[in-house]
């Protein structure tokens, strides 16, 4: 949109459209619990960290997995170390590694999708393929063995979940793209003379854009399912703790079997809490951006 | 009058989509033959009608002599220029001259672009404006010229915060910001309702008086052809089968096609039990275009020879072409 | 005696905006074997009538006031159930839009056969002959009748549709935008098939369209439908040519015709109100050239110019006055 | 396109798919960072024995390609290499582990699907009620779980607090059984968790689908016109509604099978059931490699064909895309 008479317009103009999309989702009940709980987790995440130790009781064996108490909240692990706090700092790790790998999977899937539905033909038929490869083959087990292949690291967990998680992206942006393509206002902007990329960026990006961003939200829940599935399973990286790292611990230290449901309960809670939080707002979206549902 | 487009034998024709597999075995492919044929020319500041049926190859005419459609064979020539045979530059220059208006006023606007930068975007493509002041000056001559009166309150406007009547004249502005001689008007009007019509029609029609611009009109009206019109050539199944003046063609039609949609044109004041000539069944699939004289299978009055033989396309009249085997010279 | 007679029917949508007002004192009656046109532009209640009249109303409508009495009988006030029974058998629709007004996923004679199931209680074997019938009936050729919807062309789907329409034998069909996205030659043949079943069988027709040659070909009747409000109802000859109303005379002039003059047709100023906020006193006020004070405030009466046709107008009030 | 034309073109690309699989899987093993023979020395268990056979049995001393031919070979031929841990072909330690899988996703596939559908089509029917509402949010707090962590409750609930059901494993080992019902009572008695909890793991997604996907088609014209015509209540639903709405649930579930075995790998991991997902995580923990590739090339083989079979099944259901 670079044809904005002035700077002052184009900010009359984002009020604008910030103020109509706003005015339709704050009547969203979902949408609003959504946001309410992502905003708690991301302050948690961004200034937690500072308020809380994560470290081994220095005292020795009674400290160890204690049930909730004044002094520890949610009680103490296996070493020791205070659950709430681990909580509270693996909310950093786990949403840092669910965003990341969001952002790769949908600059992959948009830029695939925008690119084989727009070009078409051989090249839409090779990605499209490609796409179905990733759609079918189980992505657990390959998100598994490419884990297991590179090491456990930070890095490779948010590259292994933005690589797999594309697909289904690019096949919904791919969609609407050719459907957008076929409009008259595309074909009017060939008429003018527009060439390929600004057609790409001008006309069909802004109308998939809600889409992306809609998917995004999604695919983000997803994202951080994934990292506490992969790390509790033993594929993250056990020097940063994160919800699922905390799992994973838990587990096979034996807290089932002993019953520290204090260990395993609380980092669940906030996983399912995040995941809830990032769905409402996506199905509050999804209402909010296509007109259909919100006959409802 | 000379002609500004001069369309010769032009031929679109698709073919249907093909699987990989379906391609690799080499079967054939059906072939679709949306425009099988057509010449005509088209002179300055005239306004030529095409009209005809969905399915007629109207429309995808129209795309083609923009090169939107590529042509599969035939020569377009504006202003003496061969169309096919531009280059890039060649092409973006000619598609500043020559403009398209769609049906749909609703669809043919970018819903997130403001009404400044749908006028604005052929100025910043071609890069024709230099200064801000100018661009804003020249978007608001065209808005203005298309009838939006108050330009500036409505810059900052979506597509969608403007009525019907609104948004195809905003279409229209969009064309006029490059100063074009030639518009493609493809059913610019059958979307909008009957009270807002004439107004867009009336303004088309002044900006030929005024500015010389020529216009192909693309419709499926026959009534609304003979009204803003010069010409009209009518078409079936990819091919013209009359053209003449619009009062020659609406009021004395020589081919049984035409004098059946003449028929059923509509009118308030008609009955249809007073209905002679109404054709049977529906213009077929251009896949499976009948040998001879397309129309025959439809046709009240065909000949045995009609199966078989291709009507020659001649001049029947004076400036009044028509192609069926039972009018005589 | 009147088979259809609606009284001051009055339909609102609810949206989180506000109340939508699409429909307002509906006042129309249909004799047995009359054809009734409906016409108006886009967004003027005219589809919200017809569906009232089915009682088919979307969940965020309702029915505010006024009665609908076929034969005698009230429909406003009648069950669901009773609902079940009437529709179809005694009024049937045909949909704008054929192509998703069938089922795609079920032949097209399964879904005219199943009406005959429901309502004539019909073994499979009599309703697959009598849809054959019908097929016959709308001239297209009975083997397609295990066809699938989208195997069909639109006219062909549309003429399947008031097959559909007539299983029954109902005394009372309304076509919603019947001809709509058809081309003129079927649009002709669709009206003509229409006419003619009319006769053969004697049933009654409410037509609604935008387009007013559609109503001067096919109905004996007229109402003319502005933003909700009936603004001028009677005979069709009487209306066109000497309509009461400015907006019928302005839509007359908007009309090209090919036995005139050929100048260009004229248009109405403006844009039809919104129907959340309709304007106060007559409706058509703001795009009016006749306008007078007193349409800015008051609602127009209805005033019987001749036995059979009315006009909501003051022009025409001051007239009789005078 | 015919059938038969749709068929062959399907066949292609699952052929297709299946063979960039092998691809995939021969090359995630071999160029990896770092030389192939480190990663799989990696493994601390690896005897120098072991070494020798795996550097023999890779050819890891010729090129890419010619491994590639030997390891397409050796596929045919059924030979999937040989487990580290296990010290047994690959093959032969996958077909052991096939039934408790099959027996375990089976039962749960089918409950959730068919519990899916009927919860769906109920909320869909009555949407806007209590029921719909309660069932709504449950299932979008079932989706958002981890599939894992649902697994933990059920086994602290069931099996650590109340000791109603056992903790893990598919039976008690070193017990014998007089009888075969016995036998099965046992079988049931283990099974039961780890089939509800799968089935709760994949039911919130089926019922939200389907609900959406037959309140779309409620609103559609044709649903209108089949009201219009007095059809009425559950021939409504059961005629014209479900037919359509089953759309999108049959490619649903075709593109869900892989997270079915996802969620295998989690639940039988958390209750130590003796399958194919309990067996890839000791195989991953176990760094032992062959295994691991060979259990992904099955499964995915597994889920392609059954892909495959949901395609027929769709063109079957969906009379629009037979012609």
């Amino acid at each position: 949109m670079l044809q904005i008479v002035n700077r002052k317009d184009r900010f009359i103009l984002l009020k604008k459209n910030l103020a109509s999309f706003w005015g339709i989702y704050r009547r969203n009940t979902m949408g609003i619990a959504g946001l309410v709980i992502l905003v708690c987790f991301a302050l948690m995440a961004l200034i937690g960290p500072y308020f809380v130790t994560y470290t081994s009781a220095a005292e020795g064996i009674e400290k160890v997995l204690q049930p909730p108490s004044a002094e520890h909240w949610l009680g103490t692990d296996d070493l020791g170390r205070d659950v709430f706090a681990g909580v509270v700092i693996g909310s950093r790790i786990s949403l840092v590694v669910g965003l990341a790998a969001t952002v790769i999977s949908m600059v992959i899937g948009a830029v695939i999708g925008i690119v084989s539905g727009y070009y078409g033909k051989t090249l839409d038929a090779l990605l499209m393929r490609l796409t179905d490869i990733f759609l079918v083959i189980p992505w657990l087990p390959l998100m598994l063995v490419m884990a297991a292949l590179l090491g456990p690291s930070l890095g490779n967990i948010i590259l292994v979940i933005g690589i797999t998680g594309w697909a289904g992206t690019a096949r919904i942006i791919r969609s609407q793209t050719l459907s957008i393509k076929e409009r008259p206002y595309v074909e009017r902007a060939r008429a003018i003379g527009s060439g390929d990329l600004h057609i790409m960026l001008h006309h069909i990006l802004p109308n998939v854009f809600p889409l992306i961003f809609a998917n995004t939200i999604l695919v983000a829940a997803v994202a951080i399912l994934s990292e506490t599935t992969l790390s509790f399973l033993g594929m993250g990286d056990p020097t940063s703790i994160s919800w699922g790292m905390m799992l994973h611990f838990a587990f096979e230290m034996g807290a089932v079997a002993f019953g520290a449901w204090w260990w395993l309960i609380p980092p669940g809670i906030c996983v399912v809490l995040v995941v809830l939080g990032f769905t409402f707002i996506g199905y509050a979206l999804d209402e909010v951006l296509n007109p259909k549902l919100r006959r409802r | 009058m000379t002609a500004l487009v001069d369309v010769d034998q032009l031929e679109v024709h698709f073919t249907a989509r093909a699987g990989l597999l379906r391609s690799m075995f080499g079967r054939e492919t059906p072939v679709v033959r949306a425009v099988d044929g057509v010449s005509f020319t088209l002179g300055k500041g005239e306004i030529l009608c095409l009209a005809g049926e969905s399915g007629s190859g109207k429309t995808t005419t129209g795309k083609a002599i923009l090169r939107l459609v590529e042509p599969t064979a035939g020569k377009v020539y504006y202003a003496g220029e061969d169309v096919r045979a531009y280059n890039r530059s060649k092409l973006r220059s000619f598609r500043q001259e020559a403009q398209i208006i769609f049906q749909d006023p609703y669809e043919s606007l970018n819903p997130r672009q403001t009404v400044f930068n749908i006028v604005a975007e052929p100025l910043e493509v071609n890069n024709l404006c230099h200064s801000l002041a100018e661009k804003e000056e020249r978007v608001a001559r065209a808005l203005i010229d298309a009838g939006l009166h108050n330009p500036q309150e409505l810059f900052l406007r979506y597509p969608h915060e403007l009525s019907g009547g609104q948004r195809q004249r905003l279409a229209i502005a969009g064309s006029l910001v490059l100063d074009p001689k030639f518009i493609v008007a493809d059913e610019p009007v059958s979307m909008l309702d009957l009270s807002i019509r004439a107004g867009i029609l009336k303004l088309m029609v002044d900006l030929r008086d005024q500015k010389g611009i020529s216009y192909l009109f693309i419709t499926h009206d026959l009534s609304l052809a003979w009204l803003v019109s010069d010409r009209i050539a009518i078409m079936y199944l990819g091919k013209i089968v009359e053209l003449g003046s619009a009062d020659t063609v609406i009021k004395d039609p020589l081919h049984p096609y035409t004098r059946a949609l003449v028929s059923v044109i509509p009118a308030p004041r008609r009955k249809v039990i007073t209905r002679q000539s109404l054709l049977k069944g529906e213009t077929p699939d251009p896949v499976n275009v009948p040998p001879g004289c397309r129309f025959h299978p439809r046709c009240p009055v065909a000949l045995p020879r009609c199966r078989e033989e291709v009507p020659p396309y001649r001049e029947v009249r004076p400036g009044h072409f028509a192609a069926c085997h039972l009018i005589n010279g | 005696m009147a088979l259809l007679e609606v009284n001051d029917l009055t339909t609102y949508y609810k949206l989180k905006e506000g109340t939508v007002k699409a429909c307002e004192g509906v006042s129309l009656h249909v004799d047995k074997g009359e054809a009734l046109g409906l016409v108006g532009e886009s967004a003027s209640g005219k589809t919200t009538v017809a569906l009232s009249l089915m009682k088919l109303i979307p969940e965020n409508a309702s029915i505010i006031g006024g009665s609908i009495k076929l034969d005698g009988k009230e429909l406003v006030t009648a069950t669901e159930e009773e609902m079940q029974k009437i529709r179809w058998k005694e009024i049937s629709i045909i949909f704008q839009g054929a192509m998703n007004a069938l089922n795609p996923v079920h032949t097209v004679g399964d879904q005219i056969a199943e009406v005959l199931k429901i309502h004539e209680k019909l073994t499979d074997k009599e309703a697959r002959q009598r849809t054959r019938d019908l097929f016959e009936k709308v001239e297209i050729d009975p083997d397609r009748v295990r066809e699938y919807p989208h195997e069909f062309s639109g006219g062909m789907r549309q003429r399947a549709m008031i097959a559909m329409a007539i299983a029954c034998n109902p005394k009372l069909v309304i076509g919603d935008e019947p001809t709509t996205a058809l081309d003129v030659m079927v649009q002709a043949q669709v009206l003509q098939l229409l006419h003619h079943l009319r006769q053969e069988i004697d049933m009654g027709l409410i037509l609604i369209t935008h387009d007013l040659s559609v109503v001067g070909e096919t109905c004996d009747k007229v109402a003319v439908m502005y933003a909700g409000r009936i603004v001028e109802l009677g005979p069709t000859e009487t209306v066109f040519t000497r309509p009461a109303h400015p907006y019928t005379r302005a839509l007359l002039a908007a009309f090209p015709d090919i036995e005139g003059e050929r100048t260009m047709a004229s248009s109405i100023p403006g844009n039809p109100p919104n129907l959340l906020y309709p304007p106060p006193g007559c409706r058509f006020h703001e795009r009016c050239s006749e306008v007078i004070p007193v349409c800015r405030e008051e609602q127009p009466p209805t005033i019987t110019i001749n036995d059979q046709h009315y006009a909501s107008c003051h022009l025409l009030s001051r007239r009789v006055k005078s | 396109m015919k059938m038969r034309g749709f068929i062959l073109n399907k066949l292609g690309q699952t052929v297709l798919i299946i063979f960039v699989v092998l691809v995939i899987n021969f090359f995630l093993f071999r160029i990896m960072p770092g030389n192939p023979v480190r990663i799989l020395i990696r493994n601390p268990k690896i005897s120098a024995e072991a070494l020798q056979r795996v550097t023999e049995q890779f050819g890891l001393d010729q090129s890419k390609f010619v491994q590639f031919g030997y390891y397409l070979r050796d596929l045919c031929l059924g030979d999937l290499g040989h487990s580290f841990v296990y010290r047994r072909p690959v093959l032969d330690v996958i077909m052991e582990k096939l039934p408790p899988t099959l027996l375990l996703t089976g039962t749960a596939t089918v409950l959730s699907i068919i519990l899916g559908i009927l919860l769906g089509v109920i909320f869909a029917w009555k949407r806007g009620s209590k029921l719909d509402v309660a069932g709504l949010s449950l299932s979008l707090v079932l989706y958002s779980m981890p599939s894992f962590w649902v697994g933990i409750l059920m086994v602290m609930l069931f099996a650590v607090y109340w000791k109603i059901f056992p903790l893990f494993g598919m039976s008690v080992p070193g017990t014998s059984f007089a009888s075969i019902w016995g036998r099965l009572a046992d079988l049931l008695k283990h099974m039961f968790l780890p089939t509800v909890t799968f089935t709760l793991i994949l039911i919130g997604e089926y019922v939200l689908i389907m609900r959406n996907s037959l309140l779309e088609v409620m609103s559609e014209d044709y649903m209108l016109t089949a009201k219009a015509k007095g059809v009425s209540g559950r021939n409504l639903l059961r005629r014209h509604a479900l037919p359509n709405a089953m759309l999108p649930m049959v490619t649903l579930i075709a593109m869900n099978l892989g997270f079915i075995v996802g969620g295998a790998i989690q639940v039988e991991t958390v209750f130590s059931w003796p399958g194919l997902g309990r067996l890839m995580y000791t195989a991953l923990m176990g760094r032992d490699y062959p295994l691991l590739q060979g259990i992904f090339l099955f499964v995915t083989v597994c889920v392609v064909g059954a892909n495959f079979c949901a395609d027929l099944l769709y063109r079957y259901l969906d009379p629009r895309v037979k012609t």
